[in-house]
């Protein structure tokens, strides 16, 4: 169970790392090296994009990387076959980050088996807020997969407590307005923010947006449980290619 | 299906289109506005000449061309902008596509005080200059969008990041009757002063109702708009889409006439797409760049699945010819969206009784289209033009 | 003033205008046409931010742009359409300098079923081949005329040729309030739809008169059309003609609100013209081609005279900064011709009381001016776009 | 007297030629070159036309002759000066023709003064009908010159006696609708036209628009008392030079 997991591994760590990426960019193979980096540097946990025409909650880097995944040629059973393959090999846990419409047209039933078989976790559709995600949620239930909902600092407390009603595993804190990949001031007002998000759960929660280098997983440790990095590794690949990833990891914590 | 920090957005936005709905002071202050400012309630032409052209159905024509901007555009700007000044805020953003609608939110922006965002793909920033030369005479800051195909929807997903990131001061009003709840619903209710006026004008000039309605559809708003309220009569709605180069070629964007759309969700809301196996968003074509859209409004979805409204394509090549019989037979210049109305209309008037009578809603005027039509007729007068114009700069 | 040949033509003109005149029919006629096929009576819109803006008066804004066509050339064409019927003539020719009033005859006549053919100086033809464009769509044949200064008044002399070679079957549109008796008089008075609406509307908007009324002034038909149903009343009338480069320059068309111009008689009628001491007429100026012209109605040459109306001009340099603010201030795009008037009022309202309201005639739309504005603003990405246009023909 | 003089060299002659130039084109040299030839050659009467910015009843021909000349900087001073010196120097009597703002901006009686002063019999003036006219009639008959009126084939019997009653010297009829130098079919219904104009008046009737070669000449041999050459001598000035004036007007009768 992820969330067991999470708790288990928190015991060792005062804050978990999962990263990102989007699968296909540049190209799988690649990918893969990225993924096989990631863990050894210690990565505890990843969420594998894959992409979308429409990345409406993605910034410019996630949304380059899903345009030129796309026009690759990355199919949607491409990233499956990936994920499937990287659950097999690695020992952390393994999340499909996408969008709504891949998993609708694919059957969200359908979709849940593979990624149970394939030994994945759970799945992040941050265009499917709960209201919306009935079939869904139901699907993951029935093949005791986690699906990730999202707090964000617009939220009421009713609706954090209705949010956090339908999580499992843990909760995905955005940690500001806006999309992926652009500055987050973690401040005092972000503070107030985690604690709220820590009243109205107890699973553990992952902060992403914007997190991009050690003193932002520092200011997290103790305020959250799982730091996200995003967009600032494909950055780093697009700038100083995969074997780059590996370095960055092993220094955020 | 927008992102959860959205949704307090949407709840406040959803809640002040509810009281404005339940408000007969709101409509009836849209309405005063819609007639002071622009030229409301538009005129329903009978278009003499084309009736006997075709010997069938008295053809009537709506015209939203002679609105404030040129187009039906206009009505929901103006609404959206009542609204945002109830919500208190002070910025609004806006997508566009041909540029018609990013024209009247910045004249809106202006008219209301507000600061104006608008978001157009970077192809279409190229090819509709005109366009956005005015948006930024009008005081709007006008966005290039390169991500994507580098056009509407494009411009859609990219105003949404800057709604999820500003949505405090900032109000996205969307352009057609498409997007997450309430903008389907509430551009359509906006739009639906166009049914309202010509059902009531009809009525007048004919005694009874029309026949069929016809209208254009990208995202669907000028058709919901003077559909609904001919939804409970004994009216035939006809939308009529882009076939662009033919349904057969793919080069097209027709969801709902023709076979290649599925139902999905994407930019906020589910409908029909144009979408790959794999959910991927297609590239879609049409002359007219205000059909070019991959989505239509899940209202118009709703009624295509109950029956309700049906759906045509018009071609290319028989828009441009049906835009050309209309100016010379009328002296009106539809634009090439609203042309598509048109080339179904024609087809069926002549096998229509005279003693019926037909509606087309001409949603916009086509001189703002000057590009693409002499483009379309290969005028070389106007090929000339621009070059003398081009050497004009190049020497000054 | 016309050539003999022309006078039974006149005189046949002239019975079917008083014929018309007197029958109050004709009017009701004329009235439901413009309703029905343009959208008057066209909004009185009040400017609410340029009025708090100046802190002034409060100033209202005649809305010609929203005619069909997109100005008040939209008026005399279809008035003198309804003649034409009369009449019982086939052809129709006008003249035209900026090309609205080409592309308002090229509509009426496609509308009415006449065959029609517009004189443009060979100079216009080069600088509005947008409206040429329109003109040849909707059927007109354009003749560019390469005599004179290839401008509108050698346009006027030649449509003058063609009628007298062809008044049997052929009606002169005449675009404005000047030429031979009965063409002032008679747009004129299709014009006046524009003042009776207005004199209307500003009552019952503001419960009086309002204290002046400002029009631009080319040929004069616009000023005329707001003017004359005030004439009786305590309203101050202000024409403002072009002042082009500053009439100190000599580069303008300011005939009465400076001393260069002197009465004359010329294109078949006596009225202030711009000559030069033997009687030749001079080469005008203006950002605005449609004010760009050497006489001026006779009617308001008369009104000069006798003090009734008040004559200012405005330079280009002021036009495009009111246009600018106009566009930001109310989402509205006043033509360059129609910005002249707005000149005039934003100096003047400012020292007024805001008890006091004023009307400005937008009498047509200034998108229509692309070319020109886009000049006139300097926007590199306009030229980049025309450049890119031309690159784009010369590769096809 | 004029129409004395016209009675007179009727006698001798089946039909007068009236020639036309406009001054000062292509220069007023050459226009006194042309004025020359055709007095030599035996043309019996000259108009000289006074160039106008806006010659509505003029053809493309004569059109472009006022454009020069008015290019080339000719003033209306300049032409008077010219009438003086070809009715000093040739034995036919000469009309200024022009358009009516020329007599206006120099003022109608002054004008009338000084080409009466100079030895013209009169003006055709193309733009001034008769009831327009009060001011210039009144100017030409105190100094006793010529208003050659005009007689058109779309006048009424009323209007044709009108302008008969106003009409001193001879009546111009123009030959059809129309502006000058275009083609003109000389037929029977012109026959019946200039009928109507005899009816009309005593005066001798001169015809023109269109009237280009003997054929037209003799057409109007019988018919009419002056022919009307106007565009043609212009054509022939541009094709041939000032030199093929002599033989062309000897040749056309």
């Amino acid at each position: 169970m992820l969330e067991h997991y999470l708790r288990e591994r928190l015991r060792e760590k005062g804050i978990l790392l999962m990263t990102h990426i989007v699968l296909g960019y540049p190209d799988f193979e690649t990918s893969m090296n990225i993924v096989a980096s990631m863990v050894a540097a210690g990565v505890d946990m990843m969420e594998l994009q894959i992409p979308f025409s429409e990345p409406i909650a993605d910034g410019p880097v996630i949304l380059h990387a899903n345009q030129r995944s796309l026009a690759a040629g990355s199919s949607v059973r491409r990233c499956l076959d990936f994920g499937r393959e990287a659950a097999a090999r690695f020992p952390i846990p393994f999340l499909f980050m996408s969008y709504y419409n891949i998993l609708y047209r694919f059957g969200v039933e359908r979709f849940a088996s593979v990624i149970k078989d394939s030994g994945l976790q759970g799945t992040i559709v941050p265009d499917l807020p709960p209201e919306e995600g009935a079939e869904y949620m139901q699907a993951m239930q029935k093949h005791g997969l986690n699906p990730i909902f999202i707090f964000s600092p617009a939220s009421s407390e009713a609706r954090l407590a209705y949010v956090a009603s339908c999580a499992r595993g843990f909760v995905y804190c955005v940690a500001r307005k806006g999309v992926t990949g652009r500055e987050t001031r973690f401040s005092d007002q972000m503070d107030a923010y985690l604690a709220r998000c820590r009243r109205a759960t107890n699973l553990p929660l992952a902060v992403g947006f914007g997190v991009k280098d050690r003193r932002d997983v520092d200011f997290l440790r103790g305020r959250a449980d799982i730091a996200v990095i995003g967009s600032q590794t494909i950055r780093l690949v697009d700038e100083h290619g995969p074997g780059a990833v590996g370095d960055f990891i092993a220094g955020l914590r | 299906y927008v992102p959860e920090i959205l949704t307090s957005t949407i709840e406040q936005l959803d809640e002040a289109f509810c009281a404005a709905r339940s408000d007969p002071a709101f409509w009836a202050e849209y309405v005063r506005i819609m007639g002071e400012y622009s030229c409301r309630p538009t005129p329903l032409t009978y278009a003499e000449n084309l009736t006997r052209h075709f010997g069938g159905a008295r053809i009537y024509i709506k015209r939203e061309d002679l609105n404030h901007t040129g187009a039906h555009k206009a009505n929901n700007v103006m609404g959206q902008g009542l609204l945002v000044r109830r919500m208190g805020k002070k910025r609004v953003i806006a997508e566009t596509g041909a540029g018609q609608h990013g024209v009247a939110t910045a004249t809106m922006a202006a008219r209301c005080g507000f600061s104006c965002t608008i978001y157009m793909g970077a192809l279409d920033v190229m090819r509709q200059r005109p366009n956005v030369f005015w948006m930024e005479r009008l005081g709007a800051r006008v966005v290039a969008v390169n991500e994507g195909s580098r056009i509407l929807k494009d411009a859609i997903n990219e105003a949404l990041r800057d709604w999820v990131t500003n949505m405090d001061d900032t109000h996205y009003v969307l352009g057609t009757a498409c997007g997450p709840h309430p903008f389907p619903e509430m551009v359509a209710w906006f739009q639906s002063i166009i049914g309202r006026e010509a059902r009531e004008q009809i009525q007048r000039l004919t005694g009874s109702l029309p026949k069929r309605i016809y209208a254009c559809v990208g995202g669907g708003s000028n058709a919901c708009g003077i559909f609904l309220p001919f939804i409970d009569d004994d009216v035939e709605l006809v939308g009529v889409e882009a076939g662009g180069r033919g349904v057969a070629t793919g080069q097209h964007a027709s969801r709902l006439s023709a076979p290649g759309a599925a139902v999905g969700v994407a930019q906020g809301y589910k409908t029909f797409f144009l979408q790959d196996g794999d959910g991927q968003m297609r590239e879609t074509h049409s002359v007219a760049a205000g059909l070019d859209y991959v989505g239509v409004s899940p209202i118009l979805a709703d009624l295509h699945r109950q029956g309700r409204v049906r759906f045509e394509s018009a071609t290319d090549t028989e828009v441009v010819q049906a835009l050309e019989l209309t100016m010379r037979a009328e002296g009106l210049i539809p634009a090439l969206e609203s042309s598509h109305a048109f080339v179904q209309a024609f087809k069926e008037a002549p096998r229509m009784s005279p003693d019926e009578s037909i509606i087309i809603n001409q949603s916009g005027r086509g001189d703002k289209d000057i590009f693409t039509v002499a483009d379309a007729f290969q005028d070389p007068a106007w090929r000339d033009f621009i070059t003398d114009t081009a050497r004009r700069y190049a020497n000054a």
